[in-house]
């Protein structure tokens, strides 16, 4: 018991890693096995991480359970885990949702051991990236992360998966090229990626130091928008967000809801990790140009969500809106770090990250459980399908109303607290954000609209196409989301206490 | 000219003997066993050298089990008694000329080293070289992982071989 | 007393009898024999550089010893391979072993 | 059980309810609403002893019913949220409990409960109707509705809004109350969705409405930074306020206050249907009648009412937002007074009725007329609930009636269809006289007559007479369109078949008329003023209940014969001219009032769709979706592709192959080839002649080594 206790975070990171080998080594074909093997295997990290989470003190300061190894010696990196209240909720959120996308999995019928495997490699990619607490190894699980769910679109996506994968797989790279180099400038001058050590020494540089023959403000400036262009590709940002929807609209439906549900969240986290601690300065200076491209992103996401006519993308292009929130929570707290106004923005920016793992999550399994039947996701094709499938009807409604914000779910805590934050510090960016919550609003009832309302589709009522409900698994899936969703609405302090205090402490 | 050294010029000139007949001789059961004879030699050589162990391990393993290991092949792969044919290949002075030249240039190159006409210690008392040996073998500060390494090869070595030698055609092994 | 350079080149003439048997013999298995040649004669050496040397160090026999060991791994595939290629073949002579030529 | 624990227990039942039909009671109609009517009632009863305990408090404004708890995190603090009961709240409770429970009773009748499942009905469409066999002749009878049980989960949760919206002691939960019952307008208002007219009214509904949550939302954020706090017993302390009043907000010269009270107002503007944002109303007549009249009389709108009432001593500080607020409801109350006159629906007259008496609330709180606001909202919540049930009571009886002749093309709410019906249905028709005479204010008996005095005399005593002529004038029309409707409706005789055939309903339905009806006259005379008339009465006790709840406790307004006069007039003038008028119309061709421009609305529909909507979508799909992301973001991204592939070509073309491939490449293997070729000839694959190659040149390059390293 010990040597579990003494390793959580270890074990949470490399279980599912190691529960991948183990699947190379079993029989081929047998997939009710790989199914049953990875969804009970994803269930240890979810325990673990749940130990971490009520031995977690929120109230003490600094990293918990931290762990470090010998990684690579010779440039000063190690393998140092370590948790805080912000990356808890994070590591929480990505435990908790693997286990439901690998539920929602059970349909795939094709090469299911390899599908398996790599949401499970992907799950490690993931955690690696919310408990590292070196660059170096948070530069590696990030990329990590990428490699299995360019696999995920690309082998059992849908009909424009080349184009929709290549795009992710580009962008993403193409964005965490210049966080590459970032980081090996880090790692040079300092000669650690420890982020404890690096929080302090970097911050220590003056303006006028001189770093590699400019001002060393010169240097954090370009080294700040390399950070930022990586994160904000990932979160996605306006305007760097148009693969979203391609990547999202053709992945399978577990991979669209870590998609949303975690990998998103990435970016999001970046910002608040390295950006706010690493970059106080440029963060300050540049926050008017974040907050712009936050309210582009909530303003124009919840246009051209409006403008979709296929569900899954309008969809996508609901968390282009919903994590401009975030964002813009973030640049709130960039201008003005250290006041009230700041935390409540940043408690309202990590929530939202929370609350939008699982409501996106839901949101694209359920699109995902239409699709299944029907194989269209074109809203047109649909219609009046509320009384042939009630119980979906009564969830997809239930699951819209709290990616919608309506109070008493836990989508609306999380945008008032940011807007609550951000008005004081970005009062117009705040009023014109307005209007991309008005159009969640329009996008959001256009759906149901397009889906549940409206005179029936007749070609789904009877014969072979005939519509069926949803199922037990599948509810199974959504019935965690949605009691979260209603819990953290209705009372949100359990979560949210764990993240002011780490927000209090951190900022 | 000491007794010690009469014996070992008898003991080189007896081996060296052994090892040209080795080579030349036509029948090569003949030269198995001569070989027998050259490897004794060198036997005794280690044991003028006071290398008890490497005496014995020289008897036993090479002469005990190595020779005989050739005796049998030859039997294996002869296809009647009388050895016909040239023994030797049409190049064969080529190699007796590069044999020569190896001999003259490894003796040029002793002729220039210094350490050439070192004689040796007396052997201390009480020295117990077999025992010395043993712990060196097994001690992790001296040449255990040599060791291993070596006996690993020998088993990869010797399941090799079993495979090699192997006669799938016939398939009865495992029967 | 009987110096070090009498055994090297006792040694080296051993060595170069056991180089003319692998140059010249066609054989496979009279190769083989004087590769042992050259093997003891590369043991004689290890040995008396031992002998000649401080006598506390055992690298020279423990070395020996190994190659004993290498020795009986490499006759043992050695023959293997003579037999195998003998019941192919149906020949043991090196020279008519050519097959990997161009 | 303490007081304040009964609090936090009174909007309980009905989401329990809510849960409760939704997971597992749904598929049996009579378990649903036994327990939402169960639970309607619970939360009555803990309001009515809530409400008597609170008469039972000397001072009930300074030393209110609450308790609050931790609930949100905010750094260093918790922002807390609780329950409240004050004067206000506790009358609001009241008619809020009163009329639930009513509306609840009644759902169980409208929706045909106990009659037969329909022949052809649908999920999502209104029931039509069920063919029984009786006495060997068939004959059509009205059929349950089909999503029975659902109706009585939404009107539960929708209980839970308001009853949290009432009770809330901060504009959060209130906040929260006000969003959930948009919610369940949405879905109720488009409880037959299968209809895409109720679909689309439904989204119109909630869209309009959040267009004012959204500016609400941002008047909260504000509140909450400029106090720190958003209990109402925390902002409306002297310090807070003054501070308020006093720091400018950097907006058109409003104070903070002022800024604060506008962007609240806002909400309400979107909730309470005020104009501009008024469209959503009458198109929410496409749900059932229950669902309007809880929506539209007793709470939703009046939510938005109730809103402003609790901010007032924030909005009251800054006279250019009290100066917006009086202006927005007195022209409401008299444009949607105008409409009113023109419609044929019988829903959609009394629709433009609430939206123009909710006006009148508005332009009293404009006015600094606050009890005369909450007065005017308690009783108009009464009467506009017994009108809405009343008229879904004849709504009810004339689908019988279409059932009867099977007719369907003949619409059951237009009331030119209708006539005579005070004989075939008597205890609708009294209920509804009484609630129309209530609404136009018919002097001494109905309790609509002594809300509306209130604010005439607060309008006249305050000075502001153009808001008293425009409210007068509305008023006026008030009592007109109200007669119209009564006189096409009940007097006369039959215009139909189906009226022929029009019959009574259900007790379920007539038990929360009559008691409506009673409320609709009673209740008027707890708010009498004292020196009415110049005599000397009973204190008026509503005036010194509510007024209680406020700090500086409003003044009494002496007596003037002029607004009274004013009163009587143009309720018993308009109510005369309406009889006078529509008692020998038969026909819609025969009205005269139906002037295209009032009959569409004053076109405010087309113009919100030329003005918003349609450029909305225009900049939705074409300028995000087409040219913004898939043309300029995506078309640079898709440069890329090109750019680099023609990068790539130039490099292959002019450097690879020249270069690489002919010179290095090939040069290379042409090379290697012929020297392989010559050289050939020594692998012999003998593997002696090997070692003697390998020999020679180690012999000769050691020798030259030897000869050469040696000097």
């Amino acid at each position: 018991m010990n040597f579990i206790t003494e390793h959580l975070l270890f074990l949470i990171l490399f279980t599912p890693a190691l529960a991948a080998v183990i699947m190379l080594f079993l029989p081929n074909g047998e997939n009710r096995l790989f199914r049953w093997f990875a969804f009970g295997v994803s269930f240890i990290p979810l325990a673990l991480s749940l130990v971490v989470w009520f031995d977690f003190r929120a109230a003490q300061p600094g990293f918990q359970f931290q762990e470090s190894y010998t990684w690579y010696e010779a440039i000063g990196s190690s393998l140092h885990l370590g948790v805080d209240g912000l990356s808890l909720s994070m590591v929480l959120l990505t435990t908790l949702l693997t286990p439901l996308a690998l539920l929602a999995s059970f349909g795939i019928n094709e090469k299911v051991k390899a599908y398996m495997m790599l949401f499970l490699f992907l799950e490690t990619g993931m955690l690696g990236v919310f408990m590292a607490l070196d660059l170096l190894i948070f530069f590696v699980f990030w990329e990590v992360g990428l490699v299995p769910m360019y696999f995920l679109i690309n082998q059992w996506g849908s009909a424009n998966r080349n184009y929709a994968s290549l795009k992710f797989m580009i962008y993403t790279m193409g964005g965490s090229l210049g966080l590459l180099l970032a980081v090996q400038l880090l790692g040079v001058l300092f000669g650690t990626f420890d982020l404890v050590t690096l929080y302090e020494r970097w911050n220590a540089l003056g303006a006028s130091d001189t770093l590699l023959g400019m001002s060393a403000g010169t240097v954090k400036t370009i080294a700040f928008w390399a950070f930022v262009i990586a994160f904000a590709v990932k979160v996605p940002l306006w305007p760097f967000h148009t693969w979203l929807p391609d990547a999202h609209t053709e992945a399978p439906t577990a991979g669209s809801m870590i998609l949303a549900g975690v990998l998103l969240k990435l970016g999001a986290y970046g910002f608040l990790r390295l950006i706010l601690p690493l970059y106080p300065v440029e963060a300050k200076y540049f926050a008017g140009a974040l907050a712009f491209l936050a309210t582009a992103a909530i303003v124009f996401g919840a246009f051209a969500s409006y403008a979709q006519t296929d569900f899954k993308r309008l969809v996508a292009y609901s968390s282009v809106n919903h994590m401009g929130f975030v964002v813009l929570g973030i640049a709130a707290a960039a201008f003005a770090a250290g006041t009230t106004d700041a935390t409540l923005a940043l408690n309202g920016a990590i929530l939202q990250m929370f609350n939008h793992g699982l409501s996106a999550a839901g949101m694209f399994f359920l699109v995902g459980v239409i699709y299944e039947r029907t194989h269209t996701r074109n809203l047109e094709e649909f219609g009046g399908l509320f009384p042939l499938v009630p119980v979906y009807g009564g969830i997809l409604i239930f699951t819209s109303m709290a990616s919608l914000g309506l109070p008493g779910l836990n989508g609306f805590i999380s945008e008032f607290l940011v807007v609550r934050g951000s008005y004081p510090i970005l009062t117009a960016y705040t009023a014109i954000s307005m209007l991309g919550l008005l159009f969640t609003g329009a996008y959001i009832l256009k759906g149901i609209k397009k889906v549940l309302h409206g005179p029936m589709n007749e070609h789904w009522a009877h014969g072979e196409h005939k519509l069926t409900e949803i199922s037990t698994r599948e509810i199974l899936v959504m019935a965690p989301l949605m009691v979260l969703i209603l819990w953290i609405g209705i009372y949100p302090a359990w979560i949210l206490d764990v993240i002011n205090k780490a927000v209090v402490m951190l900022f | 000219m000491t007794g010690e050294q009469i014996v070992f010029l008898l003991v080189a000139l007896f081996t060296l003997g052994s090892g040209l007949m080795v080579v030349t001789t036509r029948n090569l059961v003949h030269a198995a066993l001569w070989l027998v004879s050259t490897l004794f030699g060198v036997a005794v050589t280690y044991a003028l050298l006071s290398a008890s162990f490497l005496a014995v391990v020289q008897v036993v393993v090479y002469i005990g089990a190595i020779a005989i290991l050739f005796i049998f092949a030859v039997m294996l792969t002869r296809k009647d008694m009388r050895d016909q044919g040239a023994q030797q290949n049409p190049n064969w002075w080529v190699g007796a000329l590069l044999s020569v030249l190896t001999f003259i240039g490894l003796f040029f190159l002793l002729q220039g080293w210094s350490g050439m006409s070192t004689t040796a210690t007396a052997i201390p008392t009480g020295f117990d070289a077999i025992s010395e040996l043993g712990t060196a073998l097994v001690s992790p500060d001296a040449f255990v992982l040599p060791f291993e390494v070596a006996s690993v090869l020998l088993v990869a070595a010797l399941v090799g071989a079993v495979y090699v030698a192997f006669n799938p055609r016939k398939g009865d092994f495992g029967k | 007393m009987v110096p070090l350079s009498w055994y090297l080149i006792f040694a080296a003439a051993l060595f170069s009898i056991g180089l003319f048997g692998v140059l010249s013999r066609r054989n496979a298995v009279a190769i083989l024999l004087g590769i042992e040649l050259m093997l003891n004669s590369v043991n004689i050496n290890l040995a008396a550089f031992w002998r000649y040397g401080d006598v506390s160090i055992m690298t020279g026999q423990v070395f020996a010893i190994i190659v004993f060991a290498v020795a009986a791994a490499e006759v043992a595939v050695g023959l293997a391979l003579v037999i195998s290629v003998y019941r192919r073949r149906n020949t043991v002579v090196a020279d008519e072993i050519d097959m990997m030529k161009w | 059980m303490t007081t304040t624990t009964l609090i936090w227990l009174i909007p309980l039942p009905p989401v329990l309810a809510f849960f409760l039909i939704v997971l597992f009671t749904n598929r049996s109609k009579w378990l649903s609403h036994t327990i939402a009517v169960g639970a309607a009632l619970l939360s009555w009863l803990g309001s009515m002893i809530v409400f008597v305990r609170a008469l039972g408090v000397e001072h009930l404004g300074e030393e209110p019913f609450e308790s609050s708890i931790n609930w949100l995190p905010t750094g260093d603090t918790w922002f807390r949220v609780g329950v409240l009961v004050d004067p206000l709240t506790a009358a609001v409770l009241f008619f809020v409990a009163w009329t639930v429970l009513m509306i609840f009773l009644y759902s169980v009748g409208y929706h045909n409960f106990g009659q037969p499942e329909g022949d052809h009905d649908h999920k999502g469409l209104s029931p039509h109707g069920a063919t029984v066999d009786e006495h060997g002749h068939k004959h059509v009878v009205p059929s349950v509705e089909p999503m029975y049980s659902r109706f009585f989960a939404f009107i539960g949760l929708f209980a839970f809004g308001m009853y949290t919206l009432v009770v809330s002691d901060n504009l959060l939960t209130l906040f929260v109350g006000w969003e959930i019952m948009g919610l369940c307008s949405y879905l109720l208002i488009g409880f037959w969705y299968a209809k895409p007219s109720a679909r689309d009214a439904a989204i119109k509904a909630f869209m309009t409405t959040r267009v004012g949550d959204v500016f609400m939302l941002l008047g909260i954020a504000y509140l909450y930074y400029a106090t720190g706090t958003l209990s109402f017993r925390q902002i409306f302390t002297e310090q807070v306020l003054h501070t308020l009043a006093t720091v400018p907000s950097g907006f058109l010269g409003f104070s903070a206050a002022g800024l604060i009270g506008l962007l609240l107002f806002i909400g309400t503007i979107g909730k309470s249907a005020q104009f501009p944002l008024h469209v959503w109303l009458p198109d929410a007549m496409e749900g059932p009648t229950p669902v309007s009249a809880m929506i539209h009389a007793a709470t939703m709108v009046s939510a938005g009412v109730y809103a402003v009432i609790r901010m007032f001593p924030l909005i009251s500080l800054d006279e250019k937002t009290m100066a917006i607020v009086a202006f927005i409801g007195a022209f409401t109350a008299i444009f949607a007074a105008t409409i009113a006159v023109a419609q044929n629906d019988i829903k959609r007259v009394l629709a433009y009725s609430t939206i123009s008496q909710l006006g009148f609330m508005i332009a009293a709180l404009g006015m600094h007329a606050y009890i005369a606001a909450v007065f005017h909202l308690i009783t108009h919540a009464f009467f506009k609930a017994l009108l809405f049930l009343g008229s879904g009571s004849v709504i009810h009886g004339m689908e019988h009636g279409v059932l009867h002749t099977g007719n369907h093309h003949v619409d059951p709410q237009d009331m030119f269809n209708m006539g005579g019906l005070r004989k075939k249905m008597p205890i609708t028709f009294w209920t509804f006289l009484i609630g129309g005479f209530a609404l136009s204010g018919f002097p001494l008996v109905t309790a609509g007559f002594w809300s509306k005095d209130e604010i005439f005399a607060d309008a006249f005593a305050n000075g502001y007479i153009v808001i008293f002529i425009t409210l007068a004038l509305a008023a006026f029309l008030t009592a007109f369109y109200t007669m119209r409707q009564i006189t096409l409706t009940f007097l006369g005789e039959p215009r139909t078949d189906e009226a022929e055939h029009a019959q009574e309903t259900p007790w379920t339905m007539t038990t929360p008329l009559v008691i409506l009806a009673v409320f609709a006259i009673g209740y008027g005379w707890v708010g009498i003023p004292e020196d009415f008339m110049g005599l000397h009465l009973q204190p008026n006790w509503f005036h010194e209940f509510v007024g209680g709840t406020l700090a500086e406790h409003p003044e009494t307004i002496a007596f003037n014969w002029i607004p009274l006069l004013t009163s009587l007039v143009v309720a018993l003038g308009g109510l005369y001219l309406g009889w006078l008028t529509y008692r020998n119309v038969n026909s819609a061709a025969e009205d005269r009032l139906q002037i295209p421009l009032l009959k569409n609305k004053y076109y405010f529909d087309e113009a919100y769709d030329f003005l918003f909507v349609k450029p909305a979508t225009w900049f939705a799909e074409i300028f995000v979706y087409q040219w913004m992301d898939k043309g300029l973001i995506d078309g640079i991204l898709h440069i890329f592709g090109p750019a680099t592939q023609g990068l790539g070509s130039v490099i292959r073309n002019y450097f690879d192959v020249p270069v690489i491939n002919r010179f290095f490449g090939d040069g290379s293997a042409d090379v290697t080839y012929g020297v392989g070729a010559r050289l050939r000839a020594i692998q012999t694959g003998r593997i002696q002649q090997y070692l003697m190659f390998a020999l020679v040149i180690f012999i000769v390059i050691g020798a030259a080594l030897y000869f050469f390293l040696r000097a």
